[in-house]
C-alpha cells in the first residue's frame, strides 16, 4: 500500500508554500492535488479468521487477543449485573464489541494515547487501567477515577466525537517534539455525523497528524439505524474527503482489528499521517442498562449477529488451527472469574466520598468565591452531623 | 412563484386553541409534554417533531412516543446525530413555513447547536426586519437530580436568558407542561423550552382542556406573608416543601413560579415582593452569573425602599455538576433555603 | 451519468428499515452499501470554454452570461470604490469570481432558493434582488435589506457554512409539500472546514433533499492556502463520504459552471438528492477592502489567474464562436454603467434610519423590557433633540 | 513513558516573570498584547498560538504580526477554518504539555466551539481530580463600536462567566492587556481572555517591566466620594469620561475597572461601595442576564445597608447587535451614564 504523503509544507519550513505547488488549483488544472486511489477502502472488510492470513498471524497474539476477549465479556457481563443490582449508575456494555475493545488496546505501544467514549471502557481497561478506576464514571462515584497522563488515557468522552479534535492536538504535539506517540481516537457510527469529527480528520490530515480514528460502527446510534445516519458506501469512504487512507474491517475479527489498526499506528508512528478505519461490529445489548432495544430492532437481527460474536468465532478459528488448548481455556475463564469477582467485591460496599472534595479540582486554586461556598457546604455538613449525632 | 407563508397562528402571551375536550386527569409532566406534542400536530399540520431518537424509540425519556406511529416518521424524524445540524436544518424548515419542535437529547448536548442557536435562530427575525420569523421551539431536558452521568445534568439556562431573540420558558407543573408547550409550538418567536428532568415523572392532577396563563406570566404557587421564595421549574417543589418547613420556624412564605424567564413578570415579582419587602431567589443551576443574579438585580432596582433585606440567593455551587453520588449536596435542599430565609436580618 | 438512490426508507413508509436491507452492514459483508464509483468527481475539472462542448451551448444563455459578467465586474469595481469613499462599511468583493455568480443565479428558477454567503452578493443581485437592497448589511444601514421570502434569497450569511444546513432545512421542507424547490447553497472553500458543513451534507444525502452546495475554491481563506485548509485530493472528494456525487468545475468557465449547476438541480428537482459542486476560481482582489493581500501571495500568483479571467476568456472564446457582436458589448457596458451610476448616486445620500426600529423586530410582539428600554431611548432621542434645537 | 509534564509557572493570583529589561513607552493595546505574546513565546517554549490567519497574516487585528516569523509556524500556526477543531486541538496539545493560546477571530466566531470550552476546557481539570489541567488561553476580541457589520460586535461575557471552571478577564488599559495576557498564559487554567476590539488602537504610556496587580483583582482607576461606576474593558474610557463629565453636575465619580470578571474582587467591590454608597454597573453588551447582573446582585448582598439607592445598570439593550450606523445608540455612552446617576435617589 503505498500512501499519499499530503503534509503540508508549512511543517517543513517555508509558512505559506506558493499556491503554484498545488497543482489542482491552477489556472489550467486538470487534476486533482493528489491521487485519490490509495485513499479508498477496500470495500470488501479485511478478514483473517477463516482466511489465509491467519496463519501468518503470531500464534502468541492470537491466544492473548482469545484471552482478553473471554476475560472483556465477563467484564461486559458482571458490570451489566451490576447496573441491575444498583450499583453502576449506568453501563454500555461493549457485548458483542469486544473485539474491537480489545484489539485496539492491544494495538497501542506504551507511549502511545487511548481516547475513547463512553463505551469504550473495555478498551481502557484491556489497555491496563485498573477496572475499577475505570468504571468510576459509571458508578457515579467520580467522573474519572485514573489518572490519565499516568495511563496515556484519556477520560470516558461523553458528548460524541468531541474526543477526537483532542487525539489529534496530543498526537500533533507529541509529533512537534519528535516524540513516537501515536493517539488512537475511537468513536460510533453516529458519533461521525458531529461535526466535531469532520473538523478533527480535517485538522489530523493537515497537520499530518499522527492519530488513527478508530470507528465501531455497530449499526445504532441508540435507536436510530445507519441508514439514518449516513447514505455513505462505508464510513471508511469519508476517508478520502480528508486526503487520508479509509480501511474497512470486519470489528468482530479481533486479530483483523488488530492488523488493520497496528498498520495504521505504524503508518501513523513513522510520519505517514492519520487513517481512519471502520470497524462493521453490532450492539448485542441495548444502548445501555436503562435502553429497551425491542423498540427499534428485530430478534433476528440480534440473532444473525450473535451467530458472528466475536468470542465463538476465535475460538471455531483457534480451535480448528490447533491454538486454543484446554489449558488457555481454564486460565481465560479463571482469570474473567476473579475479574467478575473482585468488581462484585468492590461495588457491594458504598463508595466513601468526600463532599469538600466538590471544591478542589475546579480550579489550580479556588476562586474566593469558591472559599466562600465550600465553607458553606462544611458547615452545613458540620449542622447536618450534629442532628445525626443527636 | 410558491413561498409559503406560516400559517396563522396565536401571538404570544395568548395560548394556543385548546385541545379536544378532556377531562380532568392523573397525569405526570412527560405525559403532559407529550400529549402537547401530539395535540398540536393534531391542530397544525405545519408542526414537525425533530431530533436524536425521537421517532421510533419516543425519545430516551419518551416524550415523543408514538408520535412517528400517529403522524409518521416525516413529522417526527429521527435525524442524523449532530446538534447544530438539527437546528440548522430546522431553521431551513422554518423558513420554508414549517413549525419545527426540535428535541435536545439533554442538555450539555445542546451546546453544538450555540451557533445556530445564538446568530441565528436568536437573530433571524431581527436581521431581516420581521420578514423571516422562525417559530421553532428547541425543547431542552435540563438540570439534575436523576442520577445522570456528567454532562448529563446541566442546567444551562443562563446561556438562553443572555441571549435577545429567544423566549426562554420553563414549566414547573403538569399543567404548564402541557400548557405553555402548546403555547411555546404556537409562538411566532422561537422559544427555547426548558423541561426539568426531575419533574418528569412525578404526577399530578391537571385538566388539558382548562387554559394555563400565557408565557410571560408569573404565578403564585403559594401566599405568605414574611418573604417570598422566587423559583422555577425543578426548583419549585423544593421551594414549596422548604415553605412548608418553615412554618415550624414562624416563617409564612410565599413562593412565586416564574415560568418564563423571557419575557420576565416584573409587574408580578416586583407586585409580590413590595408586599412581603423579603426575597430569595432559589434555582439549581450555579450562581455566578446565573438566572437569579438577573432575577435578584431588577427586583432590588424595582423594590429597593420596600426591602428590609437584600434578596439573597439560593443556588447550586459555582462547580461543574458533580456525580451523581455526592449531586445531593450540590443541588439547593430545604435546609440551604431555609439557611437563606433566616438571614434576611429579622431582627431588624 | 447514473445517479445511485441513496434515498432512506423512512421517507417512503416504514419507519426503520431493516438493518438487513443494508447489504454492507451485516455479519458477513463483504461490499460497500451503495456504488461509490458514480460519485467521485473526473478529476479534471468541466470545462465548456475552448472545447466541442461550446458549440452545443445556447448563444442566447452564452450571450445572458456575457452580458451579466460584464455588468457584475463593474458592479464589483463600484462597490470597493464605494468602500474607499467610506459608503461602504466593507465589501468582499467577488472580482475574479463573477462566473460562479453570475452562473449560480442563473441557474436557479425562481421557485428556487438562494443561500448566499457574504461574498455572494452579485449572486444575489443578478438573481434579481435590488442591487441597493443587497448592500445594506455591507453599507452598515440594515442587516439585511431585502425580503427574503419574496426574493427567495436568505440572507447574506456571514457565519460560516451556517447557512448551509439551512438550505437543507428548506429543501426538505419544500420536497415534503411536493413543490420543485431546489435550494442552493454557496460557500468558500474555507468554509468547508467548519462542522456545520459537513452536518448538513450528511442531513442532505440522508434526507435526500433537493440541495446543490457550491464550493467556491478561490483558493483562499482569508489569508489561509489550500493546502492548509484541506488535503482533499479535491474539494468534490467530499462528496463520497456522504453518499452524494462530487462535481469539478472550471469557475472561472460561466457555461461550464452553469451547465454543471443545472445537472445538478436538475437532479435535486427530479428527486435525484444533492450534489457537491466545487468550482475553481480565485479571489483576484483582497479578502475585503480591509484586508492586505499583498502580506500572504504573490503577485505572479495572482497575474497567472488574471490572464484566466472569466470575462476576457467569455471574450475570447465568444468572439472566436462568433457569438460576441458588438452591439451586445455596447449594451453590457451600458447597462454596467447605468447600475454604477445608480450605486454612486444612491450611496452618496446619507442613510435615513429609524433608532427606534432596534426594538421593533426582536420579537413579534416587545416585550415588556422591550417596551421599556425603547421607551428610554426615545426619551434619550427627545432629549438630544432639544440640545440640537438650543 | 514519556508523559510531558507542563512546565511549572507560577500559579494563578502571581503574575509572570516579567520580560526583559524596558523602558516607559507609548503603544497600542494591540502592540501590548502582540509583545505579551512574543514575550511568553520566549519565555517558554511549550506556548503556542494558534487560530485562523494567525500567522502569515498576523491575525486580522496584527496581534499576532511576526511570530510566526520569529517563533516559525509549529508555534503561531494557522490552522484549518474550525473553531471547535482549533479548541479541541489546543486541548490535545495541553494535554500534552504545551500552552496553547487560542485567538478566536471574533466574539461571535467562538460560538462554534461553545461546546469544547463548555464541557471539557472548563471541566476537564475537575472531571480528572486535577490530573489533567488545561493552561489553555483563549483570546476572544469582543464588543462593538468599530463600525462591523452583523455578527463582529457580539459582546458574549456571559456566556463565559456563567461557566464554572473558566477563569474570565478582560483589560481596559494598554499596561493590563500586556500584564493580564502574560499572567493568563502562565495560568494553570483556562482563561477566556477578552480584547475589547475597540480599545486595540489607542496609545498610552506604559512601563512593560512594571508589574500589574494580578488576575482576580479590581483597580480603582478613579476615586470619587458621590458614586462609584463599576465597569471593565471596552467601557472603561466612557466611564472615566462620563466621571469627568459629571463634575459639572456636581457629582465625584469614582470608576473602578474589575478587570477579571473570574474570579470576582468581592472585597474590592464592596469595600468602594461601602465607602460611597451608591453604584452604577457599566457594560456594553446586553443587560437582560449580562455580568452586570451578577454584579449588582452580589454587591447589594454585601452592602445592602450602605446602599443609598439601588445598584443601577447601564447596558446596552436587549436586542441583537445593530448595523454599525445604528450602533451608538445602543452602546451606553456618557449621557446615558449620567442618566443613570442621576437616578440614584440623591435627593433622599
Ligand atoms: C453531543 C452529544 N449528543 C448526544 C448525545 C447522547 N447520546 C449518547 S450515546 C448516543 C448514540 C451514539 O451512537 P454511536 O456514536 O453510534 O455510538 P454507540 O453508542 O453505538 O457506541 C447519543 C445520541 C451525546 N452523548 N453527545
Ligand atoms: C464561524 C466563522 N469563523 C470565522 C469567520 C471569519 N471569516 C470571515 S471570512 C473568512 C474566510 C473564509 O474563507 P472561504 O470560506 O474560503 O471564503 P472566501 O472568503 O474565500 O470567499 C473568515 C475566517 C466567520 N465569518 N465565521
Ligand atoms: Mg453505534
Ligand atoms: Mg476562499
Amino acid at each position: 500500500m503505498t500512501v499519499l504523503d499530503p503534509s503540508p509544507d508549512f511543517l517543513r519550513g517555508d509558512p505559506h508554500p506558493a499556491a503554484a505547488s498545488v497543482p489542482g488549483w491552477l489556472p489550467g488544472a486538470t487534476g486533482p492535488r493528489s491521487d485519490p486511489a490509495p485513499l479508498l477502502p477496500d470495500p470488501s472488510p479485511v478478514r483473517v479468521l477463516g482466511t489465509p492470513l491467519l496463519e501468518k498471524t503470531d500464534p502468541a497474539l492470537l491466544r492473548e487477543l482469545y484471552r482478553r476477549l473471554v476475560v472483556g465479556r465477563r467484564y461486559n457481563q458482571q458490570a451489566t449485573t451490576l447496573t441491575k443490582q444498583g450499583r453502576l449508575a449506568v453501563y454500555p456494555a461493549s457485548t458483542g464489541q469486544e473485539a474491537c475493545q480489545v484489539a485496539a488496546a492491544l494495538a497501542l505501544h506504551e507511549q502511545d494515547w487511548l481516547f475513547p467514549s463512553y463505551r469504550d471502557t473495555l478498551a481502557v481497561v484491556a489497555r491496563g487501567v485498573d477496572p475499577l478506576e475505570a468504571l468510576t464514571l459509571l458508578r457515579g462515584s467520580a467522573h474519572t477515577g485514573y489518572d490519565p497522563r499516568a495511563t496515556r488515557t484519556a477520560p470516558l468522552c461523553t458528548p460524541l466525537a468531541t474526543q477526537a479534535p483532542h487525539a489529534v492536538g496530543l498526537a500533533h504535539a507529541a509529533r512537534l517534539r519528535g516524540e513516537p506517540v501515536v493517539a488512537l481516537a475511537m468513536l460510533g457510527d453516529g458519533g461521525t455525523s458531529e461535526g466535531d469529527f469532520h473538523e478533527a480528520l480535517n485538522f489530523a490530515a493537515v497537520l499530518h497528524a499522527p492519530v488513527v480514528f478508530l470507528v465501531q460502527n455497530n449499526g445504532y446510534a441508540i435507536s436510530v439505524p445507519l441508514t439514518q445516519q449516513s447514505a455513505a458506501p462505508t464510513l471508511a469512504h469519508k476517508a478520502v474527503g480528508y486526503g487520508i487512507p479509509g480501511r474497512l474491517v470486519d470489528g468482530n475479527d479481533a486479530p483483523a482489528v488488530h492488523a488493520v489498526l497496528t498498520e495504521a499506528m505504524e503508518r501513523a508512528r513513522s510520519g505517514g499521517g492519520p487513517t481512519l478505519v471502520e470497524a462493521l461490529t453490532y450492539r448485542i445489548e441495548a444502548h445501555t442498562n436503562a435502553d429497551d432495544a425491542t423498540r427499534y430492532r428485530q430478534e433476528e437481527e440480534v440473532a444473525a449477529w450473535r451467530e458472528h460474536d466475536p468470542i465463538l468465532r476465535m475460538e471455531l478459528h483457534l480451535r480448528a488451527a490447533g491454538l486454543l488448548e484446554d489449558r488457555l481455556v481454564q486460565e481465560a475463564a479463571d482469570e474473567a472469574e476473579a475479574l467478575a469477582a473482585r468488581m462484585r467485591a468492590e461495588f457491594h460496599a458504598d463508595a466513601e466520598l468526600d463532599p469538600m472534595s466538590l471544591f478542589a479540582h475546579v480550579y489550580a486554586e479556588p476562586t474566593p468565591q469558591l472559599r466562600e461556598q465550600s465553607a458553606q457546604l462544611a458547615a452545613e455538613l458540620a449542622a447536618e452531623a450534629e442532628v445525626h449525632a443527636r | 412563484m410558491s413561498t409559503v407563508q406560516p400559517s396563522p397562528t396565536p401571538a404570544l402571551g395568548r395560548t394556543a386553541a385548546p385541545p379536544p375536550a378532556a377531562a380532568v386527569r392523573t397525569g405526570s409532566m412527560a405525559q403532559a409534554l407529550n400529549s402537547a406534542l401530539r395535540d398540536a400536530m393534531r391542530a397544525d399540520p405545519t408542526v414537525h417533531v425533530m431530533g436524536e431518537d425521537v421517532g421510533t424509540l419516543g425519545g430516551v425519556f419518551r416524550i415523543t412516543d408514538g408520535l412517528t406511529a400517529e403522524f409518521g416518521p416525516e413529522r417526527c424524524l429521527d435525524t442524523p446525530l449532530a446538534e447544530a445540524g438539527i437546528l440548522g436544518t430546522a431553521i431551513g424548515m422554518a423558513m420554508y413555513g414549517l413549525r419545527p419542535v426540535v428535541e435536545m437529547q439533554f442538555d450539555a448536548f445542546a451546546y453544538p447547536a450555540l451557533e445556530q442557536l445564538f446568530s441565528h435562530v436568536a437573530k433571524m427575525r431581527n436581521r431581516t426586519a420581521g420578514k423571516l420569523p422562525l417559530p421553532i421551539t428547541v425543547r431542552i431536558p435540563y438540570g439534575g437530580g436523576i442520577g445522570g452521568v456528567e454532562h448529563h445534568s446541566d442546567a444551562s439556562e443562563a446561556y438562553y436568558t443572555a441571549t435577545p431573540g429567544l423566549h426562554v420558558v420553563t414549566p414547573a407543573t403538569v399543567a404548564d407542561a402541557y400548557g405553555l408547550l402548546r403555547a411555546s409550538i404556537a409562538s411566532d418567536d422561537p422559544v427555547v423550552f426548558l423541561e426539568p428532568k426531575r419533574l418528569y415523572w412525578g404526577k399530578q392532577e391537571w385538566d388539558p382542556s382548562a387554559p394555563v396563563e400565557p408565557i410571560g406570566r408569573a404565578v403564585l404557587r403559594r401566599t405568605g406573608r414574611s418573604a417570598v421564595l422566587i423559583t422555577y421549574g425543578p426548583s419549585l417543589p423544593v421551594c414549596l416543601e422548604a415553605a412548608e418547613a418553615a412554618k415550624a420556624e414562624g416563617w409564612d412564605l410565599a413562593v412565586l413560579d416564574l415560568r418564563s424567564l423571557v419575557p420576565f413578570d416584573d409587574r408580578t415579582v416586583a407586585e409580590v415582593v413590595r408586599s412581603v419587602g423579603r426575597a430569595v431567589v432559589v434555582h439549581e443551576s450555579t450562581g455566578f452569573g446565573g438566572v437569579g443574579a438577573e432575577i435578584a438585580a431588577r427586583v432590588t432596582e424595582r423594590c429597593f425602599h420596600h426591602l428590609a433585606a437584600p434578596v439573597l440567593r439560593v443556588t447550586g455551587f459555582d462547580i461543574p455538576y458533580p456525580p451523581p453520588m455526592l449531586e445531593h449536596h450540590h443541588l439547593p435542599g430545604v435546609d440551604r433555603i431555609l439557611d437563606a430565609v433566616a438571614r434576611l436580618q429579622w431582627e431588624e
